[in-house]
């Protein structure tokens, strides 16, 4: 389906954790037209709202509802959070490439902090296609570990690491890895999505990593959301030097991208 | 001709609405999204006689009303263009202004000559670049300006638009040497420099540290520019600078654009500049005008009246 | 001195949120409604040798995140400042800083010596004024505003802030103008140069036609010319344009600015700047700095490393 | 009582006309501290508000409550006429001096289109005191007049004009000013409020104009509001040229105003 844009409802908004946020939304064309792995863009026009439109994965959805996830950074993610059932929001969207299919055997999907969101989705998907999923859910503390309970219920196997040790290992995300991995999707911190990379290099297990970047459109026309690339088009020179996380992305093979 | 029909330096519009380069790539993020016959025009995304990469880091960054970029002019060049984007476009009904960017004159004539042997609409010169060369920027040195336009005009019988920067003490010079030069028509504005902070690292948000300020925050400055060239010189002017609804539109007709091109609103909807084709008639009657024509330059006559001692005192 | 106290070209403020000239009188309209000696400083409205009527017609028009103002320096001259103005601003204990405007050098340096033997806290040069003799403007020609400036330093050993005009390429040719002829600091920015359309008449809104732009708007504008000057000259400077909450305050003193002033906001909300003061120790504290000048120039800081290769890259 | 902002709660909207509206707002010390004459400045900070406030009489006053009625014009009063009840509103206030008394006599009220708000709550406080009051209410056309209700029912004696005959005297409303006024006070339109100066002129009749001006600040700061003074004051020279409408004002002697 095209990307549209609609205004859509805030059906409800719940309190997850301490800063954390799910709003659910009325919204069943996009409900329908999502994959997983894309994203929207949330515009509000309500009091106070920030000029640019918010980039954000869904998490759940329904035959109607969609719902995003999402931590309170800023200035936008406050005004979403602060958003009251039946307030309107204008949502474009499906923005982004769906995630790519996984290679034959079990799958892992690496989730930190806030990262969580798109996996969701994708391991109920995945689940539905027969495969083995084993969930790797991180934080730095147990108090910021995300939808844990889900995804528990919807993967074979969830394992849960914090770098202090407050719950599950002590350890990084990435680091409990194992070659039992035939497929890696991994979304979070920066310093989560090199640990993934680094640990996919000189593997040859298919490794994705779904990346954030500021956005002003979100469907490919600003150019304002690129990430270097690793090995540049050679026909595109210089130009090849870029990619845009909003439309080549947000989902790229760990040998693709430079962070 | 339909009253929506316009002619700005020569270029004939089949409505007076564009959208503006940089903000609109090549097009093709907006064709599944509606028929770019639709529109007055495109303004493409700048266009260098090599590919450029554009800057490194956080490129974009939101502002009060508007926005900062910093892209660094990131294109795939000529050759693509004309290989790639040129034969796309030009099938769709809609006069394609191809903007050109380069680090020296000799860059903007090579440009612009393969663009014209290509049969584009126009012809629109970003100055706002540095010069390799000097170390000045084309759109802030009248000097330079003359010797780069004078240098294009040579190899092009398009119509030849120069697109100001806002980042002087006024538009007049630079639209004097443009003119004289031989441009057919200025664009203003070009974004505003800018500087964002980020709250939690105290250092700027943009990687290139600057970046150019868009959206509505800067609409009073580009109706400065506007008004200024429009009462001092007899050419045509196309407005743009946060436009985001017909009564923009015709307030930067009436300041005396005979066309206005949509930008930074495209990223918060991209069928913006759509939406004011069709509220333009409305809007025009609804202040009294028949034809987007009788709108242009009521400021202009005002300004004119006030110089010549007719006005309000 | 307390972890507020900021000192600003050897002016000391007890705390760093000054009212910006233009937006708070000569305080009297504000006395009412708090305590005036709870502010860092106040940054009086412009003052003339004689009084000046300012402009016919409307005078204030709204434009996105912000407002423009065609007062045109009303203001009831120098004789009244001296005999009404300042025996009343005196008794509170804050700051007052004589914003001064004139159509020539001797009309500064006549208001500028009578207010230094008056004693007051500091002198700040509106340099956005047309000089009548040549028809420049002082803040927009480097050598009109080194004369100036330095005819002013020979009269007063008062703090010399000069304000700076950001109708220009960029401040570095008058910051260092400024400096150079013995200004003590700089204020960041006046307001930009911006017009409105009536909707109705199509004509420009202000009775003066081009208006001064400030508010939000402006504030990634003014955040430039304080980076810009802060990263290139040792001198200290006084933020302003746009500024409406603490989290604005400090990304001025990140910015570069040892001092920041609140205008434009306080239409909206006479209070504003209270709020800011009150709100300030709580914001520097959660980005992590305990003083003022631990805040100041992060930015700047960053930037001189880039300059020395030693930034990101 | 010193002016003050409160944050208060829009309790009804009522729509008077087509293109009138009038907001009652729960603002119980405003209610008590305004004085007839004065006016407030009106800031939204809800979605789509604009950045300045906007100025505007009180209407109707009861002990807890204020109503401002008002026409829509442009973006501010349209925004303002969209707020539903529940809503918000920054309210500073009191503004500008209030109604100077009347001479002994007859009172006359002239009140043009949407200028007859401020003359209502001054038509109640003058019959209060024992005046006798007579209300010119008038418009171009009968759909247009405001308020006449309300003014039949507070004053004495109740004039209706309209410049089309639709209602009323065909005639503007300045035209039926009568020798037995002896003090006036006008508010409309400045072609209204022209003719009632001119009516003034030569005669020795208290004649009080209200004005309307753009305004940033309300409260004297700006100096946007000006008009020009019909005598200025010698002592100030140049500066004397204007007078502020939101702090010498809104209210002046016919002859100390330039129209
Ligand atoms: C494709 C995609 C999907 C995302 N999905 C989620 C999600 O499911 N849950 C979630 O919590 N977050 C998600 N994010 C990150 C989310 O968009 C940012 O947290 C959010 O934009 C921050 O906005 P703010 O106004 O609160 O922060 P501010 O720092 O005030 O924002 C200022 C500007 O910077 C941009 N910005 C700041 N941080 C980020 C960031 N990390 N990524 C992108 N832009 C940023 C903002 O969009 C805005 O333009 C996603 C980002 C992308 C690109
Ligand atoms: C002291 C005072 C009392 C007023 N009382 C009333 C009242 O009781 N009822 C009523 O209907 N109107 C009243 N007005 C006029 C009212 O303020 C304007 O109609 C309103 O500001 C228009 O705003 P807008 O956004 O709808 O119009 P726009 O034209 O979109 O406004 C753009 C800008 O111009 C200003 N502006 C435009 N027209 C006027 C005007 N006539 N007066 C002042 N500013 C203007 C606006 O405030 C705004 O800053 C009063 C004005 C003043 C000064
Ligand atoms: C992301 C972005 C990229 C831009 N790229 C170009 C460009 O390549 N060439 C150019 O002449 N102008 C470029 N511009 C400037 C716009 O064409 C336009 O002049 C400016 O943004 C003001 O209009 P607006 O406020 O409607 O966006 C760019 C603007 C933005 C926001
Ligand atoms: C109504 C108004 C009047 C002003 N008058 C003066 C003045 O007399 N002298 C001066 O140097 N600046 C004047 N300024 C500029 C302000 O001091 C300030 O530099 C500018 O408005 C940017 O700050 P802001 O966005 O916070 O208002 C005026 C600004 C406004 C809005
Ligand atoms: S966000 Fe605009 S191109 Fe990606
Ligand atoms: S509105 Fe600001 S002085 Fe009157």
């Amino acid at each position: 389906m095209s990307v549209s844009q609609e205004t859509v409802r805030v059906l409800e908004r719940l309190t997850v954790a301490p800063g954390v946020c799910e709003l659910v939304l009325e919204a069943p064309s996009l409900a329908t037209a999502l994959r997983p792995g894309q994203f929207v863009m949330l515009l509000s026009e309500a009091a106070g709202a920030p000029y640019l439109a918010r980039p954000m994965s869904y998490f759940r959805r329904s035959t109607d509802t969609i719902s995003v996830l999402f931590k309170t950074t800023g200035s936008g993610t406050r005004h979403l959070a602060g958003l009251m059932p039946d307030s309107r929001l204008r949502v474009l969207g499906p923005l982004g490439r769906p995630y790519r299919d996984p290679a034959p055997g079990e799958v892992w999907l690496v989730g930190g902090g806030v990262g969580v969101p798109p996996l969701y989705d994708w391991a109920l998907t995945l689940r539905q296609s027969g495969h083995r999923v084993v969930a790797v859910i991180g934080a730095r503390t147990s108090a910021e570990l995300l939808a844990v309970e889900a995804f528990a219920q919807a993967v074979d196997e969830c394992l849960v690491t914090t770098n202090d040790g407050s719950a599950g290992r002590r350890a990084a995300a990435a680091d409990v890895l194992s070659d039992a991995a035939k497929t890696v999707y991994a979304c979070g911190p920066v310093g989560m999505l090199r640990a993934v990379q680094h640990w996919a290099s000189g593997r040859s297990v298919p490794t994705y990593l779904t990346l954030e970047a500021h956005m002003a459109c979100g469907f490919g026309a600003c150019l304002g959301c690129t990430v270097e690339a690793a090995h540049p088009d050679p026909t595109l020179g210089a130009y090849g030097r870029y990619l845009r996380v909003c439309q080549e992305g947000p989902t790229f093979l760990a040998e693709e991208v430079t962070l | 001709m339909s009253a929506q029909a316009v002619s700005v330096g020569g270029l004939s519009l089949k409505n007076p609405v564009l959208v503006a380069s940089g903000t609109f790539g090549y097009g093709r993020e907006f064709a599944p999204l509606f028929d770019l016959s639709r529109l007055g025009g495109i303004m493409v995304k700048g266009v260098s006689v090599t590919p450029w990469a554009g800057n490194a880091g956080v490129r974009v960054a939101e502002t009060e009303s508007g926005m900062l970029n910093a892209i660094g002019l990131q294109n795939p060049g000529l050759q693509h263009f004309l290989d790639v984007d040129w034969p796309w476009l030009r099938r769709f009904d809609t006069a394609v202004v191809v903007n050109v960017v380069g680090h020296s004159v000799a860059e903007y004539v090579a440009v612009t000559e393969a663009v014209t042997a290509a049969g584009v609409g126009a012809v629109e010169l970003n100055v706002s670049c540095p010069n390799i060369a000097d170390g000045l920027v084309f759109g802030t040195d009248e000097r330079a300006l003359f010797g780069l336009v004078s240098a294009v005009r040579k190899v092009t019988a398009l119509p030849l638009i120069v697109k100001l920067s806002p980042n002087t003490s006024g538009p007049l010079p630079y639209a004097r040497a443009a003119v004289e030069a031989g441009a057919d028509a200025l664009s203003l504005i070009n974004t505003v420099l800018g500087v964002a902070i980020d709250r939690n690292s105290g250092q700027t948000v943009l990687g290139n540290r600057t970046g150019g300020l868009s959206g509505p925050a800067i609409r009073p400055i580009a109706l400065r520019f506007v008004l200024e060239v429009a009462a001092a010189l007899p050419v045509d002017l196309i407005g743009m600078g946060g436009i985001a609804t017909a009564q923009d539109a015709v307030s930067f007709l009436q300041a005396g654009a005979g066309a206005v091109a949509v930008g930074t609103a495209l990223f918060r909807d991209p069928w913006t500049a759509l939406r004011i084709i069709d509220e333009l008639p409305a809007a025009l009657s609804t202040a009294g005008y028949q034809t987007v024509d009788e709108a242009v330059g009521r400021a202009v006559r005002q300004e004119r009246e006030r110089r010549d001692g007719r006005g309000r005192s």
